[in-house]
């Protein structure tokens, strides 16, 4: 029973489900339309019932006093004791899991920074030695430069910085410093049960474990509507005139992948450097 | 009212104008002392201040506006817009305590000479 | 404040700058249908957008530059829906029309209480109204960062938002006068015997509304001032330092909070959707009342349950803002009191439903929309759920969902409420009963096709879709397999607004109708005041001949061994 | 036609529609200044330091005396509606030109308190200090001005109601009286808040 409660969630048209806490919040998005189902169609057929009794075959007398029971009374209670479930058994545990209870930094945590602008997404990484350089508004150019990185800061020289291409390795706790350039963005992953504002003026951390590849995620949707298209960011929150079209591209590497990724990247910043100096 | 009552309420206006005059002084008198645990967050001037400035609200809204003898519904309506009025001033300061977020990690930054372009 | 007994009106003074509370109620009325048709208007352009992007609009298109709708135009166009369906449609017609018209007629009052105040009210509003309306017009177009107005974008957005500013301090201002205007003609002006405990539920409705208004809405003036003042004057207050827009450094002190105007906004809004939904529920409960021909089930809690509403919604603002950041004790409090809010209206539903058992139930078309707002209310009132559950709502925030979570109650529920109160006292203000049969096919297809247009948004939203999208989300893979739906969407909108072709002929063929005879001043055999004592339709200002006194509850029909099936508040 | 409960009190609540009116009139007013009052602490408690490195040194001993002269022009006018109902309409005109003259008087210091700050470059737009003063001062200037044309007219044409009808007059300078005091409150509250925390 309890197993097909939770299920609901698989019908209700969500997305592939791609990050180690997504099925939690899917199960409580079940129960929650569990909940909603069941008053719908209790009062609908109530309302039904009524429509046709007093409506069309009753006409003579009227019952001044109306239901006698206390039905719609329980009724109140039990919807109050659902939500009180609701929120003490999914709302409040969940929540710091998936949003406050920020993981300590390991070796095996991965840490990037991501900084959103109109209309596209900076994805900073720490490079090999793992910490960022600094960031200065004064240093940026929208041309070689996006976020203004300082490359002779003490951990500058190394780092990353992508547009619109974020590459994480799979089943490893991910952690990202959100933010923004311009004006209030909203960092969205649908398949990773993600969505965090970017506002300006302040760096919001968000965190979650990818546990599905690029490539078994494809599989995954092989027929659907959207075959060959992997995993994407959107932007969810209205940031301007190409706010619809502000998409970044996610991609979920094996380990071995990514680390490759990431020396091709690095490889790319060297040349970069032999006719640039910063 | 009585002709007799608002003489009676003249008097006290006199006594309140001198009462509030005093309490000017002494919160501007008061701002110059150092009340304060740490320099950062002066809650010590900022408590004083206010407390002198509530008390001269308090009579200013009960003497001049009548309000320590007023009907019954204009308590309700007052009571709640102070509910109300409290709640919008202290959610901002819980809101800042509970944010994720950190709104101060970005350093001014350096001038530097020329800037970029 | 005029108490001058006056002689012959002249036109001016009786029907453009009138204090009559009825004409002024009847400004409202007609100035708000003409909105709430732009605004419609609006969105069906828009749904052309979404339905068929990258293809020449037709009927309008000669309007655009290449015939469509570019990502700008479709945002200020989305803002200006938004703005003009809220503040300029539905507000000044569930408390303008409604309010002004029927509050000092149910309460037995000769008029409001502050006829010159009420004037100013309804003038302030058209002046806020033309104010946005020429928006459209200035460089850059209206304001289009959305009806919320989150800056820094509408801090740096086009001239349009300049006027959207003004034009909400004016609309801000004449709703303020309005709902202090009726508190004190509520409090001041009830006829004689008629105590808190009869005074009609619709009533209540208005004065819980009213008090929204007089508190939440200052906040939001005092938000629009500040952001006036980083538009002009060069301010930060929303604007925090090292700001980069376009590679250029934005040249402002910074300092600010982008989060204050989110604050102070909802504030306001979370209110304000109650102000859209309980004055809809008032003429609902009257309605039902009325063609149940039996009380309304649980007055008290009914009354309770809507003061605890109005009271509540003040303090659950930042659901609307559970993913920029907020920690695990702001979102527990504001997740619990919005749990706690849905309570009071499941309370006034199921008194409603309950209502509706055992009485002798009429299906006339005010009835019919009546009925219908039960359920589409409840469609919208049980999404708004998932949303208010803080974990639920990062996958739903800023999607479909939200939308058709807000439209089932604002559109097949409000305004359908409002097409219920427009059939019910269409005779009390023409004399003439609106065409059954017209109402009837405008009720029908208005309810078809209006679910046609709202339930594929949840199947969007769920599946992640965003909103605001000016492309209808061709731009994203994860939206692909719900692409198809818009199409469907936007068929049902513009049948939708065929739909309304009925009604608009219903009223204009009604009101130029002619017909012999007095009107029957009771067509619904109802107990309230306003349909007693009063002519209709009623004449010049003023409204009781003598002043009525009321010796009952509101609603006593079927009452055991009465004549009739009702007895009228003022029957001894 | 004639609205009940103009000047005589409805006995249930005691109260005439304009008493009721203006203070659900202030009680919209308290909501919009909290509104102000939460964005200044917002930003306060937001700021690093406060007021901001470099902003302007507010002018203390100016703005006292101001306080000092908005509160003399409160008790005028309590003075004055108290005058009326002695019955004495001489008063009356005394007092309320006394409080329009304390209340230009305000205005006049105001407008050299904004004059010195703007020549020297302290616009609004310098910091957000100055920002939400100039801010939360001009609201309140505005509010003053709104109170003197008001009272301006109480006090020359519109005290020709006197004769017709001394009741109602009274009340009406009892309801000005009250949005007059609450302007006088909102400053009580400002010139801490803005000058000396
Ligand atoms: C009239 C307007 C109105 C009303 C009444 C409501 C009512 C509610 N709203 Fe809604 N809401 C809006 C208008 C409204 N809302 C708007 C305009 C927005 C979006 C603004 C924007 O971002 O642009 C919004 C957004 C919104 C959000 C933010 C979503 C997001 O952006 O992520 C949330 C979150 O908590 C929410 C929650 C609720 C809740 C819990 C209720 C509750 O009060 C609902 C309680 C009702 C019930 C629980 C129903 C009871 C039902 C029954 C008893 C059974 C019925 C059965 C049958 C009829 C058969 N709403
Ligand atoms: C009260 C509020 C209200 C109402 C009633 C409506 C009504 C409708 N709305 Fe809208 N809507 C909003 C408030 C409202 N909306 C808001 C706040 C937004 C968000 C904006 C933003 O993102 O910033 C929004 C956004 C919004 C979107 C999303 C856009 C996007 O995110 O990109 C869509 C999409 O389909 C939509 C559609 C509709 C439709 C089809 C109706 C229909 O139901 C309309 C039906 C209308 C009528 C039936 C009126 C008919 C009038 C007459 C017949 C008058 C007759 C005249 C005389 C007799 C003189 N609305
Ligand atoms: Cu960025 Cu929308
Ligand atoms: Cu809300």
């Amino acid at each position: 029973m309890i197993e097909l409660l939770g299920n609901l969630s698989e019908h209700l048209g969500l997305p592939v489900n791609a990050s180690s806490h997504g099925h939690m919040l899917d199960q409580m998005n079940g129960w929650v339309h569990w909940l909603m189902i069941i008053l719908f169609v209790g009062w609908g057929i109530f309302f039904i019932l009524t429509l046709v009794k007093f409506g069309f075959l009753n006409k003579e007398k009227v019952d001044c006093e109306g239901v006698k029971s206390h039905a719609g009374t329980y009724g109140e209670y039990a919807v109050i004791l659902f939500e009180a479930f609701l929120l003490v058994g999914f709302a409040v545990p969940l929540w710091s899991l998936v949003k406050t209870d920020l993981p300590d930094v390991t070796d095996e945590t991965v840490e990037i920074r991501v900084v959103a602008q109109q209309f596209a997404w900076n994805i900073h990484y720490p490079g090999i030695d793992g910490k960022f350089g600094r960031t200065y508004a004064t240093l940026v150019d929208e041309e070689v430069n996006p976020i203004g990185l300082d490359r002779s800061s003490p951990h500058g020289a190394d780092d990353i910085v992508t547009l619109n291409q974020m590459h994480l390795p799979v089943n490893k706790q991910t952690i990202i410093y959100l933010s923004s350039k311009d004006v209030i963005h909203s960092f969205s992953l649908p398949e990773m049960r993600v969505k965090q504002d970017a506002i300006p003026g302040m760096s919001t951390p968000i965190f979650f474990t990818p546990i599905m590849t690029t490539d078994e995620f494809l599989l995954e949707i092989k027929g659907s509507a959207r075959e060959g298209k992997g995993f994407e960011i959107a932007c969810a929150q209205l940031c301007g005139n190409s706010h619809y079209r502000m998409r970044g591209f996610l991609t979920i590497d094996t380990e071995e992948e990514y680390n490759a990724w990431l020396d091709e990247e690095a490889e790319l910043l060297e040349e970069e450097g032999d006719d640039d100096d910063w | 009212m009585s002709h007799d009552d608002i003489q009676h309420h003249v008097k006290t206006y006199i006594k309140v104008f001198i009462a509030l005059m005093f309490l000017t002084l002494l919160t501007v008198g008061a701002s110059y002392i150092d009340f304060d645990i740490s320099p950062q967050f002066r809650s010590g001037a900022i408590f004083v201040g206010l407390a002198i400035a509530s008390f001269k609200g308090y009579m200013v809204a009960s003497e001049f506006m009548h309000l320590n003898n007023e009907k019954k519904m204009i308590y309700w309506v007052l009571g709640l817009t102070v509910f109300f009025f409290i709640f919008c001033l202290s959610i901002p300061v819980l809101w800042e305590a509970n944010l994720m977020g950190d709104t101060n990690f970005e350093q001014s930054p350096p001038k530097i000479e020329g800037g970029h372009h | 404040m005029s108490s001058q007994d006056h002689h012959e009106e002249s036109f001016i003074s009786k029907y453009i700058f009138s204090q009559d509370h009825k004409w002024i109620g009847i400004q409202y009325g007609i100035t708000s249908l003409v909105f709430l048709l732009f605004g419609f208007t609006l969105m069906m352009v828009m749904r052309w957008q979404l339905a068929y992007p990258d293809t020449v609009i037709p009927f309008v298109g000669w309007m655009f530059e290449d015939g469509m709708l570019s990502p700008d135009m479709y945002n200020s166009f989305g803002a200006m829906h938004g703005t003009i369906m809220i503040f300029l449609g539905v507000v000044p017609m569930v408390v303008g029309a409604f309010g002004n018209y029927l509050v000092p007629l149910q309460i037995g009052a000769p008029d409001m209480a502050f006829p010159k105040l009420n004037m100013a009210s309804y003038w302030t509003y058209l002046a806020g109204g033309v104010i946005m309306v020429y928006s459209f017009f200035v460089p850059g177009g209206a304001a289009n960062s959305g009806w919320t107005s989150y800056p820094p974008l509408a801090d740096i957005a086009t001239t349009g938002q300049t006027i959207w500013l003004f034009g909400m301090v004016f609309l801000i201002t004449s709703s303020l006068l309005g709902s202090m205007n009726i508190i004190v003609t509520i409090v001041q002006l009830r006829a004689e015997g008629l105590t808190w405990g009869r005074l009609p539920f619709f009533v209540w409705a208005q004065f819980v509304t009213s008090f929204l208004l007089v508190l939440a809405f200052p906040p939001l003036e005092a938000a629009g001032v500040l952001q006036l003042m980083d538009r002009l004057a060069g301010t930060s207050f929303f604007l925090p330092s090292g700001l980069v827009v376009g590679g250029e450094i934005l040249n402002v002190s910074g300092g600010g909070s982008p989060l204050l105007w989110q604050h102070l906004f909802w504030f306001l809004a979370h209110p304000e959707v109650y102000v859209l939904i309980l004055p809809a529920m008032g003429v609902v409960a009257e309605i039902i009342a009325n063609n149940t021909r039996k009380p309304l089930w649980g007055y008290k809690s009914i009354v309770f349950a809507s003061v605890w509403l109005g009271f509540m919604s003040f303090i659950v603002w930042a659901h609307h803002m559970f993913i920029t950041g907020m920690g695990q004790g702001m979102s527990l409090f504001f997740q619990t009191t919005t749990m706690i809010i849905s309570i009071p209206s499941v309370i006034i539903l199921s008194a409603l439903f309950i209502t509706l058992w055992g009485g002798k139930i009429r299906f006339n078309t005010p009835m019919l929309f009546a009925l219908a707002f039960l359920p589409m209310f409840g469609i919208g009132g049980l999404t708004g759920l998932p949303l208010g559950l803080a974990p639920t709502d990062i996958h739903l925030h800023d999607t479909y969902y939200v939308i058709g979570h807000f439209h089932y109650v604002v559109a097949p529920g409000t305004i359908f409420a409002i097409f219920a109160g427009i059939y019910f006292w269409f005779p009390k203000i023409t004399g003439k009963k609106l065409n059954e049969g017209l109402g009837k096919i405008h009720f029908f297809f208005s309810l078809i096709f209006i679910n046609g247009v709202f339930m594929p948004m949840f199947i969007q939203g769920l599946a992640g879709v965003s909103r605001r999208l000016a492309d209808g989300g061709v731009s994203y893979a994860h939206a692909a397999g719900v692409l198809e739906w818009n199409e469907f969407m936007s068929m049902s909108a513009w049948l939708l607004g065929v739909a309304q072709i009925p009604f608009i002929i219903n009223f204009f063929m009604t009101i130029f109708k002619k017909v012999d005879g007095v009107a029957d001043p009771n067509p619904w055999q109802s107990t309230t005041i306003e349909w007693t004592d009063t002519t209709s339709p009623p004449l010049g200002h003023g409204n009781f001949e003598i002043a009525p006194v009321v010796h009952r509850g509101p609603y006593e029909y079927s009452v055991e061994g009465a004549s009739e099936d009702f007895i009228p508040q003022t029957k001894k | 036609m004639q609205i009940p409960y103009n000047e005589e009190l409805r006995p249930d609540t005691g109260l005439y529609n304009a008493k009721l009116g203006i203070w659900i009139f202030l009680a919209s007013e308290i909501m919009l200044f909290g509104g102000l009052f939460s964005a200044y602490i917002m930003l306060r408690v937001g700021a690093p330091v406060w007021p901001p490195l470099g902003t302007a040194q507010l002018n203390i001993p100016m703005a006292t005396f101001n306080t000092v002269v908005l509160i003399t022009s409160s008790v005028t006018m309590v003075m004055a509606w108290a005058s009326l109902k002695m019955n004495n309409f001489g008063k009356f005109k005394m007092y309320m030109g006394l409080t329009l003259l304390f209340s230009a008087m305000f205005l006049v210091v105001k407008y050299f308190e904004y004059s010195a700050k703007l020549s020297h470059g302290f616009t609004p737009a310098h910091d957000t200090f100055l920002a939400i003063y100039y801010t939360m001062t001009g609201l309140h200037v505005i509010h003053i001005i709104a109170g003197m044309i008001v009272n301006g007219y109480l006090w020359m044409p519109g005290s020709k109601m006197w004769k017709s009808n001394p009741e109602r007059f009274t009340n009406r300078i009892e309801v000005a009286g009250l949005y007059w005091h609450f302007v006088d409150l909102v400053w009580i509250f400002l010139f801490p808040s803005l000058y000396l925390l």
